[in-house]
């Protein structure tokens, strides 16, 4: 097991900045070995890839298949040519939306969760106007995803299943091995969005069994737009391209094109070298860690949470998501006091905040003022913030570098403003 | 809020705790609902205007210490002011006004209601 | 005027390898003051843009909208939120052609010139499925865009005239302004591909008058992953979003969604910030230097390259593009020998490389032998190299580190192997 | 070719300069056509196989140094050998056995013809 206070050191921002980061559903940290992989390739390396035959380019093509190579190894593909470099999470689902939409009629259905985030939403309302119809499985009262009332909701319409692994509100985990065999057993394209998933655990992808699963590389120490898109060889190479342009073709004429094999089919124009050098450099991180331990960390920092919860019972303080850490990541959405859920009709003359009550954005200001870093606000997953019958909640989320004294401090904070404000 | 100047602050969070102008007007010339998605901050504003002057304003909603605030600080100053003056606040004058170091995220909840203001504003000169 | 010897000390790469970089039109080296820009960012503000209450948030929102500012101003934008953040020029091609795309119908015609980059070609053939044709203004004998007959391919079907500003291959400039007047007088959106432009000449996206202009932040000194589609206001208002998720909407529901106002529609999921701010450093260091006096160096090299060619007389050594150094950028192809066009069908007993005539991939291996770094193959622009008849040509293209030494050093290297093989 | 030995540079000069089984087969009982759309090389192998065994083979073609070495060498290497033998050949092997670092890129050239010969091999087997 690994000890935060040593992990923190390898930080540089988390030592420089006098913070308790804990937004890290958002996107979190980065180490110095990150930092350090990225300035070795602008300054040893940089150069474009795939085309060159100098030196340079040829060091960095290697530099970037290998990254490849270790990332696809580290989420559990047998073969590298498996993951398709992305912007992140959302571009991954937005092609997948695009290039599976083709194949779509009206009538056609495609089977969310009620916790998904809008990227996991909002790409397959781009559908609707050909008719495709989204239908969502609802959760239970524990905030987990009701697997039954998801199967019930398979029919022969059903084309296409997207899920979350993880909920990056309610720290929910689901069973998206279960749900991938539903969906295979149903002739259904699976899709896992693993963005919450990948940085806090575990994950097979193969072992899972889906078609395809996205992930972003700046929610686990890595660069900001660089993300990975899964998948089984052969879905992968069933979709048609999502963008066109250099790097993805074969042949082009005036006339038409044919295009490369997957995953370069998958990624027009110059990619993101330093993201993916980077990447890779943070999945190296993480596997020394081991993910077991990872996921172990955030548990025993989660259920101090709960345990906190109980001994301390802030006044009106209120939480969200399955009390059961063994399926629940190091999500903590909170709120003081009632909040109104969102609604621009339902204002009336004491719709104010209950007495007692402080809003998310006051309680993520007064937690700032004392070094903590939370986020407030709709977490991009605004129709479940409308299913728990919420405008919003302030969040905290964990990683490894955070240890007990961070959810100590962090606790204590919210007692003293809860007497306050 | 962050960073900030005491006196100014306290402004605030009087504000908040006891919003000047909260209510609706009976019969307006204007009203308007404008919201914030991101925090589900909403805020209903009631106007009388008269010839272009806006003659009374009142304010209900729902928000953070900075939306209400800044919201009831503002049904204060206009109060009496030509539409046209209305539209010709900046929102850096406002803002400043505040007297607090508010932050990108924050600024827009203070600016919500001069928002609403404004499009009030501008809907009035359209008509005239 | 700069001195490039001095340029190239800011250039960790440059002096740590011992490289004559000629890849330029693929992408450049990175300056200290860009790689620092980077590394601050990380170590001392990194965090997610847009949402966050706390300090690190609202630092890193901040140092995201100044840099789009930053950049917005230095492509002549009077607004900053007529930039939009992309990956590269290659994703806002794509970008536009399936926004724009949804409003054309069968018989529709899209403009292109014979001179484009694949980038500029392949999405606009993904509509071809749809009934729209795509046609390609000619080029002159001298490599320069026909705008005779650019002009006479405008009719009533015409929606969209898309060209490159600056040739990849030839180093052609097109008079982009002119074009787009034509456009605007006959109701056609105009889109510029600038990516080669805006690192090499003074561009004012305003003055130009096209509705949009893309460009790639990795081919002015700036990191992967970041590039601009900058638009006139009502154009970009105009558009339909292209990808869904975070950060682009208003509000979502189950049922549907509203969407956040230009540049945040364009922009879903987390965005590249330390590439925004690489690319905002890049821009400082480019503004420095003068973008005019980038123009002038370049023009310089390539008066220089064209008299040595004259001089030197360097055996079936033949190049391609305009002579006239003022309407053509650095950019330097060329063979040594004549090479067969890329044909499957014409292949005979003596279809082995003439006599005396260098393979572009040897010419460049060659060159890497003796250090300098160029480009050999298509370069993207497949059906160019169909129309000069030929399959690939070597490419050397210029940068403000390099200098008439690095020319010079070129020139002989090509005169030796011109012998060798 | 990058940094390399000199006497397995020279050898790829030398096929490169002169190419054995350059040619065609009259009335072969397998032809291909391989290309690299990357440079434009293009590789033509007619073959007579009879008894899963190479009997003949020739080439014709256009590319660089490395590719139109490599296809000649590996024509003299398979002429003999069982298809099932040609199918085995490895990449990494292969290559190795040219004796020179190729980088990447080039390593694409190499292969062309390899991958030539597998697809008639790997054809052939389909068929019997
Ligand atoms: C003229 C032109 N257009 C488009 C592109 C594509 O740029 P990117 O790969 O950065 O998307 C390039 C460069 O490769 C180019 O030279
Ligand atoms: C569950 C989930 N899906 C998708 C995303 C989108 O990730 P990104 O913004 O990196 O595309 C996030 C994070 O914001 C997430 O938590």
């Amino acid at each position: 097991m690994f000890d935060s206070e040593e992990v923190k050191k390898d930080f540089p921002l988390l030592s420089r900045r006098d913070v308790v980061y804990l937004d890290n559903a958002a996107t979190t940290q980065k180490p110095k070995q990150v930092i350090e992989a990225v300035i070795d390739y602008y300054e040893n390396h940089y150069s474009n890839v795939h085309r060159g035959i100098y030196t340079l380019s040829e060091e960095a093509t290697d530099m970037y298949e290998k990254a490849r190579e270790n990332i696809a190894r580290f989420v559990g593909l047998r073969d590298a040519s498996s993951l398709v470099f992305v912007r992140n999470t959302t571009e991954a689902l937005n092609l997948l939306s695009y290039s599976l939409g083709t194949r779509l009629e009206s009538g056609d259905e495609i089977l969310l969760t009620e916790m998904e985030h809008h990227s996991n939403i909002v790409p397959w309302q781009f559908l609707q106007s050909k008719g495709v119809r989204i239908r969502y499985a609802k959760l239970t009262e524990s905030g987990l995803l009701d697997v039954d009332d998801l199967v019930s909701k398979i029919n022969r319409r059903t084309k296409i299943l997207s899920v979350s692994h993880v909920s990056n509100v309610l720290g929910s985990i689901n069973p998206v091995k279960e749900l991938c065999s539903y969906a295979r057993d149903n002739g259904i394209v699976s899709i896992v969005d693993g963005a919450q998933a990948v940085p806090h655990m575990p994950v097979n992808v193969d072992e899972i069994g889906c078609d395809f699963y996205a992930f972003s590389g700046h929610k686990m120490l890595g660069p900001s737009g660089i993300g990975g898109l899964a998948g089984k060889p052969e879905a992968l190479d069933e979709l048609i391209p999502f963008m066109g342009g250099g790097e993805m073709i074969r042949t082009v004429t005036y006339e038409s094109s044919t295009y490369a094999d997957v995953p370069l089919k998958f990624e027009a124009g110059t990619p993101n070298v330093e993201g993916a050098v980077g990447l890779s450099a943070a999945v190296n991180y993480l596997r020394r860690l081991g993910m077991q331990n990872v996921k172990k960390h955030e548990m025993d920092l989660m259920q101090h949470i709960l345990n906190l919860e109980d001994e301390m019972s802030i006044r009106n303080l209120r939480s969200y998501g399955p009390r059961d850490v063994t399926h629940r990541g190091g999500v903590y959405a909170f709120n003081i006091g009632n909040q109104p859920s969102f609604s621009v009709d339902d204002l009336s003359e004491d719709s104010t905040l209950a007495r007692g009550a402080i809003h998310p954005h006051d309680i993520a200001a007064e937690l700032n003022k004392r070094g903590i870093a939370v986020r407030s606000g709709h977490h991009c997953a605004m129709p479940l913030m409308g299913l728990l019958g919420l405008a919003a909640t302030a969040r905290a989320s964990f990683y490894i570098y955070n240890g007990k004294s961070d959810v100590d401090l962090f606790m204590s904070a919210l007692l003293e403003i809860s007497r306050g404000l | 809020m962050n960073v900030g100047n005491e006196g100014f602050e306290e402004m605030i969070l009087d504000h908040y705790r006891n919003p000047r102008n909260y209510g609706r007007i009976e019969h307006p010339t204007s009203a308007i609902t404008e919201y914030n998605p991101v925090c589900g901050d909403a805020l209903h504003f009631t106007v009388n205007i008269r010839n272009s002057r806006i003659e009374d304003i009142k304010f209900i909603g729902r928000g953070c210490s900075v939306s209400m605030a800044a919201a009831s600080i503002l049904t204060e100053r206009v109060k009496g002011m030509e539409i046209h003056e209305v539209e010709q606040i900046r929102e850096e004058v406002f803002l400043k006004s505040l007297g607090i170091y508010l932050g990108p995220v924050r600024e827009k909840c203070a600016l919500l209601s001069l928002n609403a203001l404004k499009k009030i504003a501008g809907g009035k000169r359209d008509e005239s």
